[in-house]
């Protein structure tokens, strides 16, 4: 048997397959294809204090070997969520892990001190990097100062596991994990999006409402690699990776770059089976290697 | 029910023009029950421009053969190869999505509105109809004669009307052009077409006061409700035309 | 007939169809394909004052729609280039842009001092994105002050047609497409390659040589386009725009999107008539939709 | 010669194993020249991952019919759907590309080296030392019975000796282990195969001063000058595998 059991700090995942933010809704979406709570955890719907109508249709454009997308945090808010969806949830066998929005890092504050107060919920992912909202996201996630600002704020009230989402929009990664650590967050994940832009030739207009948009899937594997490879060489916080990751061969790649843990995103929507697809592809290729523990593998680049 | 993906074999593929269709596909494992306006994803293989899966009507179903019809007009890269599609190959399928046409009430006059790829669902929302009993009129609109197809399906099942844009076949005009709009008083018309005949038929629904219901289009990445892009805007809020829809009452909708 | 022309500066191009720095060679390697004279120009091999060997093999590995490389600026030097190729491409009856690399400000100095006595070159392209290279390249275009340090110096003694080619790899390039207006330059060209990673999960090791390279092709163009977008709307001189284009209906959405030529790179390694299949689309695109000059679908986007 | 793209038509498609298979093409614009050792590079369509052109070695060649033959190995995804291609597909080609190995001088003996894939180019080779009057000695290395391929066709060029990892077939081992290479003396040995092999026939040759010639299959993104990725550290610097290579005198390259 192999362990496949990962750590963020004294959290202990089962295995190290999460669903990305924004790619499986609440988790219950899944159910009809797998029992979520196999997985090594769900990071559900990026949430906000208040609902959100999110962008405009359209809000998606097929590109090469990947997707653009301007959902722009479409949600029903933090009391819908407590009141309809945590009940539900709540009952998983895994961790669940809400992904935290905000315009102000007032908001930030305010939506963790009240998702601190939730239970079943041991962790959540600070979203610094959303590029489809014009205010906060992605502003926070390019700019040190700011990126500080809003991660002590939270640090200050959240007392479980804080990982922050970071932004591949950036000249340096390493900066902000590094700030992220300096900060006390037990964990970075990486990468959001890249932003983005497609044209309708046809139409000759942006393909999307908001012009520029979100870039996910295979095309940005390459990158996301890369950061996380920067990044897991310079914090010693875990690192959770996620660009791209289709099949267990790829998630496999991020485990030897330094990911202790991986999200799939987009795969999902093509097909919603990839996430224990890909977990059953983990377990055989360490079994074939001989390999009885996922830490074997975890940045097994870094060390020679 | 369950939503499943599941890898069909094709057993037909009947080409009815240069760019029109019917896959004919069989599910070994048994079709799931599936609702007029329901549709499917197809993952089309092969091609690195179709890396998401594409949303296709349910065309036609027939549950003793556990076969699925699916009428394809080619636009692009994913329809091109699923119009070349051949017996024994198979096609992977995420199915059953999405709401249906709502049942009329006892005694109503339905409407069946189609255009272009828009009539696919209308032939399993009319059979269902008339197994309940109802006589459907159908009314299709197409651009010209090389385009009118599947009418002696529909003509089985009720009264067809058809408009041509260049009154090549039928009537001259589009849809909302054709007579048999004012002669018969209808009290449910049911709509699917380009966009601009779904709003001009809503637009004839609101000022007669006919119930109106409409399959969208929307470009979906996931077709199951997690990504959010495939929203309709609605007196409800943004809804996902994927589990929401597709198919929406016009009164719900902002237009 | 439809106008195709176009202009940087004075300096008038037959049309806007250029081949990419380091996907061309010095333009004979196409010879047998087409006539290099019908493009609009042709960038030359990245060159450096001394020969260069570049990376070690491996230097390459396939992406999702794209591909890695880490060249690392392999050639023969500029005196190889002037004894040898020069005479040669002298005669090609389109502009030849030499693309113009260094380790040191002093490098970049040099190189372009040379190369302004060399009549029938009428313009450089300026490398400070090179992502392959220990010293120069990136560093120079990643960090605002050393681009505009090294700009200024080669504006100096550079008295014909300056281009800056920027990286994709920064937080925000318009700020970088700004200092290079600022100090002169008389055109920005972008996107070079973002920096990204592959791992061999079989052999348990990064698939280049370097770890890290450069990312290029169909993958990259919706951040390529998104930046060509950014900066169009920021300067007023000219826009190159490429990454990713493979047909003209990729070129057409640079055009859109607001440049004014573009550059054709990993599709030349696929389709070696690349270049020309596109710019016959172009004309065709543009006779389709009855429009007789390009500048009017250039920046079509942000007219409105 | 100048180089071209060409869509080539298939005319057979021979699987020898379960992954080894020899496809037969027809050029329609009549074939162009192609000396031994040369290679094309082939574009597999429909597939995201194969973004980039594969290269594979001339294998055979018979102008009379306009017909290129390739022996493919399934490795991954390209290879693999070239060898699922059917009589009558097409199959876009850029060639012809490299170098090719060399003449011998009169008289000289001459042993040509394969294993695996690397027999590939073997063939062609053989065939045109055979018609320059030499008799080709080949010694070929595979891993067991399962996956020795083509020996009927070396064998009408000349003798043919042969390595089993197991002993199944011929002498058990790897080729450098071959009695005939302590029988006969060769004055020059062609050498395709596996890096390992190529290094320890380069390693032996150098021990003898045989003249030895190997080809490189190194990780390609042009195939024809372009990219420069494709290098072989030689005693001249840095050179293109696809243009300076695929063949290389062993006594030019850092080995
Ligand atoms: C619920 C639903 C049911 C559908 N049922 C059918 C059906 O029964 N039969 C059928 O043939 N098609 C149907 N469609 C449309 C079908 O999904 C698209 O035609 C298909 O995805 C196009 O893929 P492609 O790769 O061929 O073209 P692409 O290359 O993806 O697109 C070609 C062109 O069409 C445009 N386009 C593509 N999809 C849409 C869309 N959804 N809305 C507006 N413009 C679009 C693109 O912008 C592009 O200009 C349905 C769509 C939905 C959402
Ligand atoms: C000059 C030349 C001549 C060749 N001749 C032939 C031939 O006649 N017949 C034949 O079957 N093959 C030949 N090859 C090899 C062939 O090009 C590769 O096997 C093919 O590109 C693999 O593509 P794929 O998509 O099937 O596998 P991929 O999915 O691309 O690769 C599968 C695995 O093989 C490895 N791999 C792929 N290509 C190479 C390579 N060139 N060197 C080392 N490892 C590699 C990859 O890293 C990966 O692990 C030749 C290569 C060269 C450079
Ligand atoms: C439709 C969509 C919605 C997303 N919504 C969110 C979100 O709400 N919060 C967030 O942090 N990331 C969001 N993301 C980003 C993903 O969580 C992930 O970081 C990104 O898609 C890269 O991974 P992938 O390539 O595997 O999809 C979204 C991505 C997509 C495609
Ligand atoms: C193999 C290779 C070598 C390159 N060499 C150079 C170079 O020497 N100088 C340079 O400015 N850009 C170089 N580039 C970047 C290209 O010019 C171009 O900016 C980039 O590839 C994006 O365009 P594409 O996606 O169309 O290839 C190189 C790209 C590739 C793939
Ligand atoms: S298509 Fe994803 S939610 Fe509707
Ligand atoms: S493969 Fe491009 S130079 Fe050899």
């Amino acid at each position: 048997m192999v362990n496949l059991s990962v750590n963020i700090g004294e959290l202990r995942f089962k295995n190290p397959v999460l669903t990305a933010s924004g790619t499986c809704g609440y988790g219950p979406e899944l159910e009809d294809f797998f029992d979520v709570s196999s997985l090594g955890g769900i990071v559900v719907k990026g949430t906000t204090l208040e609902p959100r109508e999110g962008n405009q249709y359209p809000r998606m454009a097929e590109t090469p070997s990947g997707m653009l997308n301007a959902v722009g945090l479409q949600n029903k808010g933090i009391e819908y969520f407590e009141k309809h969806i945590y009940p539900v949830i709540a009952k998983y066998n895994t961790h669940v892990i809400i992904n935290v929005n905000g315009n102000t890092i007032d908001d930030y504050v305010a939506l963790s001190e009240r998702i601190n107060k939730l239970d079943k919920i041991p962790a959540i992912e600070l979203n610094i990097s959303c590029p489809n909202v014009k205010r906060g996201g992605m502003i926070f996630g390019t700019n040190p100062d700011s990126a500080r600002d809003v991660i002590r704020a939270v640090r200050a009230v959240y007392k479980k596991k804080l990982i922050i989402k970071l932004s591949p929009n950036v000249t340096n990664i390493v900066d902000f994990a590094r700030i992220a650590e300096e900060e006390g967050a037990d964990s970075v994940s990486l990468v959001n999006t890249l932003l983005g832009m497609a044209v309708d030739i046809n139409r000759m207009k942006p393909s999307l409402s908001t012009v520029t948009g979100g870039l996910s899937g295979p095309a940005i594997k390459p990158v996301a690699l890369r950061m996380v490879w920067q990044v897991s060489r310079a914090v010693k916080i875990p690192v959770i990776g996620m660009g791209g990751i289709m099949t267990a061969s790829d998630a496999i790649e991020f485990f030897l770059a330094g990911a202790t843990a991986v999200q799939i995103g987009t795969a999902t929507f093509i097909n919603p089976m990839a996430p224990v697809r890909i977990l059953e592809g983990i377990e055989k290729y360490l079994a074939d290697k001989h390999f009885s523990d996922i830490s074997e593998i975890i940045g097994f680049l870094n060390r020679n | 029910m369950g939503k499943r993906v599941e890898n069909l074999k094709v057993i037909d593929n009947k080409h009815l023009t240069e760019d029109f269709c019917v896959l004919e596909l069989r599910s070994e494992l048994g079709l799931p029950a599936l609702l007029p306006g329901q549709f499917v994803q197809v993952k089309v293989e092969g091609s690195p421009e179709t890396f998401l899966r594409r949303p296709v009507s349910v065309h036609d179903v027939d549950y003793s053969e556990n076969k699925l019809s699916l009428l394809i007009q080619v636009l692009g890269k994913g329809t091109e190869t699923l119009y070349k599609l051949d017996k024994g190959d198979c096609l992977n399928l995420l199915y059953p999505l999405g709401n249906s046409f709502s049942d009329p009430l006892q005694g109503e006059s339905v409407l069946l509105v189609g255009g272009g790829t828009g009539i696919a669902p209308l032939l399993y929302l009319g059979k269902y109809l008339k197994n309940k009993g109802l006589r459907p009129v159908f009314l299709l609109g197409f651009r010209n004669l090389s385009r009118v197809i599947l009418t002696e399906e529909f003509n089985s099942l009720g009264d067809v009307y058809i408009t041509t844009e260049d009154g090549s076949v039928g009537e001259k005009g589009y849809v909302t052009d054709h007579s048999v709009l004012s002669k018969i008083i209808f009290n449910r018309i049911y709509c699917c077409g380009p966009d601009a005949m779904m709003h001009a038929v809503a637009g004839f629904c609101k000022n007669k006061n006919i119930n109106c219901e409409v399959s969208l289009e929307n470009l979906m990445a996931c077709g199951f409700g997690i990504c959010l892009c495939c929203i309709a805007e609605t007196t409800r809020g943004n809804l996902c035309t994927c589990t929401d829809g597709p198919v929406f009452n016009t009164k719900d909708l902002k237009w």
